[in-house]
């Protein structure tokens, strides 16, 4: 981030054609796995991503069990050829938080109280990864929430906004990511504009992060209607 | 079992006092615990700070060491933030590698840092390509009773304010130097209760909060970072109320604590 | 318990089965599932494949890396075979470092490439005695229907087919070149039950079988890997008869899925 | 394996002087352990190895026991200086394959019926490695199940085949296994020719194959004998 | 230790002043934590420690209880920045080590069996190191577990002597360790003169061992009474 | 609970004895169980000795490898003493990474060799801040009856009276080395039982004892480490009369098992 020298925004247009407000094209498959209780397949631009749901199941070891709900975990991985230095099998740093926001962007969607004592377990795994791997892994994970029947009361949808060349733009690219100069990824309850995660790092100003957030919100709800209706098309196949 | 029903207790008893216009220790919403910050404690640490923030209290020492740059950046330093929760600092914390709060503790402090450009990379060079500084920002907690971000993040740039290069332990010139910090990040903590904001929640009310939010930003009033946390969600005019007092209570902090 | 009683349902359900010559799933006993590669799918990756066989799904990816040769091959690539069973492919797999199954899974497929020399390690030296590609052949698990061995090897020499050295990356003379590939081992998986042998088990036939063999073979019919699996015996008859089905499927195998 | 350049056959012998289908040195001394319940020393040329039986014992941790038999297991370890270049003391990824084989290699013979929830450990040592060392613990341990009154329905022997200058032979040196073509360690109940492990790599023919078998299985009567001999004089002795 | 080229000792004096018998500046303070159920910070010359003790609290997991009595366990980390050359996190094997030394010092004043199947849970961080941080730390977490009410027969107080120069000295300082010749930590029940803990490594005579453990008794007398001192201190305070 | 009352009865029993003069296997309670020592037996080390004191069995071998020095010592080479409480040795044992145990019994073996320089680190030196030799000494313990120190320090100089150094393994000059061995420390270890010292105790009064100390010691009456075991505590005198015995005793093994 915030590196010099590489002019990512020439003649109103981003290296990749979008406008600022422009997401990457998306592509959503539902129950592509048959071993695991509902899963989604979640193409973003390059990103390239599958979310797993097992569960509501058993919980071990059985001091950690809730007794009133159940626990929601997330697993967010990286496989080792999806970045180009290739990535060290095994959680890191990065991982172990990029779950942990991943988890808490779920939880006030999640009706947890229906299954005491059990766990349901969220697998993210990242094949290609182009910037926003987290944000697809959420959108993912909450489509494959729903195709494996956990009862929710809405989903969750997510996108990054930036700030290249000076400018607040949607859904960076790993370019974009690396040569501009913030990076914020924002998931929502996208029917009630409610913030279930939000980070930043980079450098803006309120204004900018005011316009981001907003810019943000908008193309979530653009996601919700894409979640919505891969789930749809999935279940009037059935 | 008896202690879950302590923790919905206490949650009650946290939103009832907020409902009532209180907190549990007598502060107002927007007001921080009383804070101390002592530096240059730690003789064989380059930089180090102790912080109290009420019963929270937090060291933070920086060390410097020769190492190889990333091979993206081979003129540049490198900083690695590391966060221990020992077990002596709570009840709840145990032995162990790090886990997600730890983690998280760590990047956040990171990114304020980072994302602020408070250090200057490009002057922990030693040689290009084969040998920079590499700055580890040890957050050590002794005392948890809520809100370790803010207590680490100002350690840690207190920690910064005055970092000696130990050029001579490493047999390099350079003589007596002082590392330059170009920024003073500083980040504020709040909780959403029953849609009241609180700044600098302690432990009882960080555990009953659902959301919260951490702002870090600097004296030209720019975000250097975010960080939401909790089961819960927030509206976005909780989120940019959050974000304008945050950047109002960060100045605060940072005059009374990082300027001579 | 009740676990335990569905294991020995399923079994008796397979065996009958079989004894009256069908499978669960129609196939002839040694017939493949429907299989199906798709090659070149992960862009970052110097080469990769995914594999379907049956409900089995297996992604495979192959990256190039410029390291440290082993000192008693200064002059010599260094393959890197490694199995994640990530837990999203199956209710069994559990996160966590390499297990026996994962470790049994890259080390079979490794020597099937080692052993028919596939990859010309001589032609990965860069500079002798200090740096020559590593070649990271990482094998990712998606959907475990069985036979993981199969669709694991048929990837890595899917995605071994059209490997690009990423010299520019590395800042290294060489320009477009692309890694010769030697040979094409293919790995057959049969299952003994109650006598009968089965090529490609699914997950199912797998569980309930005693003992099974993988036999990996080149183009020329030599023999490159075999290894034994499950708690059970195999007369000298079945592990012969099974070796020479092994080469005849491998070649059916090579021929639809490697052969231009 | 596969390395050109050293001539390993000359004058139809091989470089230790032994025949194409000549054993190392073997000796077998029984219950050389005072703490383990079972314990067997077995020499293989320069092999060395022990192996040690506890149990059947109570299973820990017991949500891993199993109510209807017992469960085995096997752990074989490399002593740091077994080898020319030290090892590094813990598991690693061919010592976790190695351990999952021998004890499939013993599974067959192993009555578990008689001792549910219980568990059955077989450790093995290699003190000082010449290659064999799977092979070599194999027996031992076959043995040391026996002399540890563990049920057992017969014993299990091993030995490796292999290929060197294009010739088949039996129970490969390091040299030989270093620079030769092929290695194949089998294990079998040699009574009843029942092979209850194989593994190969390098390259062989078919009909290769099939003279490496039988010779594999020819050796292993021979060591049954010298296993079945061990175990009688020590409970002679008795 | 056992360097040589460095005079420790000038005209009857060590470097920092002191004589042979003297101790470094002690300071204590009881029950500086809000958490834990007993602490104390202790200083002794450049070495800052903090003690914490829980429990008695019950003990996970279970089947490492004991149905007779408390599990005592000790914990002795070094923070990251408390030594010249930044330590990695985490226990490496002199913690370990010093852990169990150190449990083993306090166990004998432990009254355990007022609360069988618990664990008591000592942690010690060292802050600032400068030689004699164990002893630092079993000085502080025998005031810590006092100010805990853990019940307790007597405290235990500990210092190291060794030699320098040929001569026999209490408390070594890092400078003195690092170039001297020996260092013996003991640690005792001051009050009978029962040793709890003795450790040496470097070169002594048996009459120099018995003038330095001599010395080390007299130096835990003057520690005992200012334990003492600050425990009393503290409890009037209430 | 019944293993419980098997070691109360186990220490009652070892307790009767000794208040009656005697030991569990009729030994005076200064004397050593028989020891055998065998040297050389393991062809791949450069050093090695196996190690019988009663029931107890101990296997060490010593490697060397060139490695790098450590920054502060750079023409000095490096020890490395590691135990493996492998769980061939006793039911108590678990496999997995070192515990405080192991850890505890390479270190007093470490530093009785360290204590009394008996190998001199000068000579180990290379290439100065460059390469160094390495000295590996794993002790592997094969039957655990208890006092495994003795028998693992006895075993450490056993294996390294005649170790080779391996020049040509490594391509190094200096052709057929012995490394030179400038001490012989022993390590004797006593328990307190009831008031009496008993030398060498084997597991049962091992147990059964609250206290023990090692002495280390070496052919000049010198003393090299001294380690204090266990969860009581010895008395002034206990511990002089210990340090007495123990190099007397130390003289008796020395002249009996390391000298020519």
């Amino acid at each position: 981030m915030k590196e010099e020298g590489l002019e990512l925004i020439k003649g109103g247009k981003r290296l990749d054609g979008r406008s600022f407000d422009e997401l990457r094209q998306i592509r959503i498959e539902v129950g592509v796995l048959k071993r695991a209780d509902g899963s989604c397949y979640f193409e973003l631009g390059d990103n390239k991503v599958i979310a797993a749901v097992y569960g509501p199941r058993e919980m071990h070891p059985r001091h950690a069990q809730d007794a009133k709900m159940a626990v929601l975990k997330y697993r967010y991985n990286m496989a080792p050829f999806s970045v180009d230095e290739r990535k060290r099998p095994g959680p890191d740093r990065r991982s172990v938080e990029i779950s942990k926001v991943s988890r808490e962007a779920l939880e006030p969607v999640i009706i947890k109280e229906y299954y005491p004592k059990t766990e349901i377990d969220v697998y993210v795994e990242i094949l290609q990864s182009d910037a926003g791997t987290r944000t697809a892994g959420i959108n993912a994970a909450s489509v494959a929430l729903a195709d494996a029947g956990i009862p929710m009361k809405d989903l969750v949808s997510s996108v990054a906004v930036g700030k290249i060349d000076g400018e607040i733009v949607l859904d960076l690219n790993a370019v974009e990511d690396n040569y501009g100069e913030a990076d914020m990824p924002v998931a929502m309850i996208a029917r009630r504009n409610a913030i279930t995660a939000i980070q930043m790092d980079g450098c803006m100003t309120r204004s900018e992060f005011e316009k981001g957030l907003k810019m943000a919100m908008n193309a979530c709800q653009k996601i919700y209607e894409l979640q919505r209706t891969a789930l749809i098309e999935r279940y009037s196949e059935m | 079992m008896g202690l879950e029903i302590m923790d919905d207790v206490r949650r009650d008893y946290i939103y009832d006092l907020v409902r009532g216009g209180r907190r549990e220790d007598g502060r107002a919403f927007l007001d921080y615990r009383e804070i101390k910050v002592e530096r240059d404690i730690i003789k064989r640490a380059e930089g180090s700070a102790r912080v109290k923030m009420g019963n929270t209290e937090v060291l933070v020492g920086v060390k410097l060491e020769p190492g190889e740059p990333f091979p993206d950046s081979p003129d540049k330093g490198v900083i690695i933030t590391n966060a221990e929760l020992v077990p002596l600092a709570s009840p709840e914390f145990e032995p162990g590698p790090p886990n997600e709060d730890s983690v998280q503790l760590a990047r956040v402090v990171d990114r304020g840092i980072r994302g602020s450009e408070a250090i200057d990379l490009d002057k922990l060079c030693i040689e290009e390509g084969e040998k920079v500084w590499i700055v580890f920002i040890d957050i050590h907690v002794l005392d948890n009773d809520g809100n370790l971000v803010d207590a680490a993040a100002l350690g840690a740039i207190a920690s910064l304010l005055n970092v000696r290069i130990p050029n001579e332990r490493y047999g390099l010139d350079g003589g007596e130097e002082t590392m330059v910090l170009s920024n003073k990040p500083v980040a504020v903590t709040m909780v959403d209760i029953g849609g009241e904001i609180l700044v600098d929640p302690n432990y009882n009310e960080e555990k009953a909060a659902l959301s919260g939010l951490t702002v870090i930003s600097n004296p030209d009033g720019t975000i250097s970072a975010l960080q939401k946390y909790g089961n819960g969600s927030l509206s976005e005019d909780a989120v940019t109320e959050m974000v304008e007092i945050g950047i109002e209570k960060a100045g605060e902090l940072r005059r009374t604590f990082l300027e001579p």
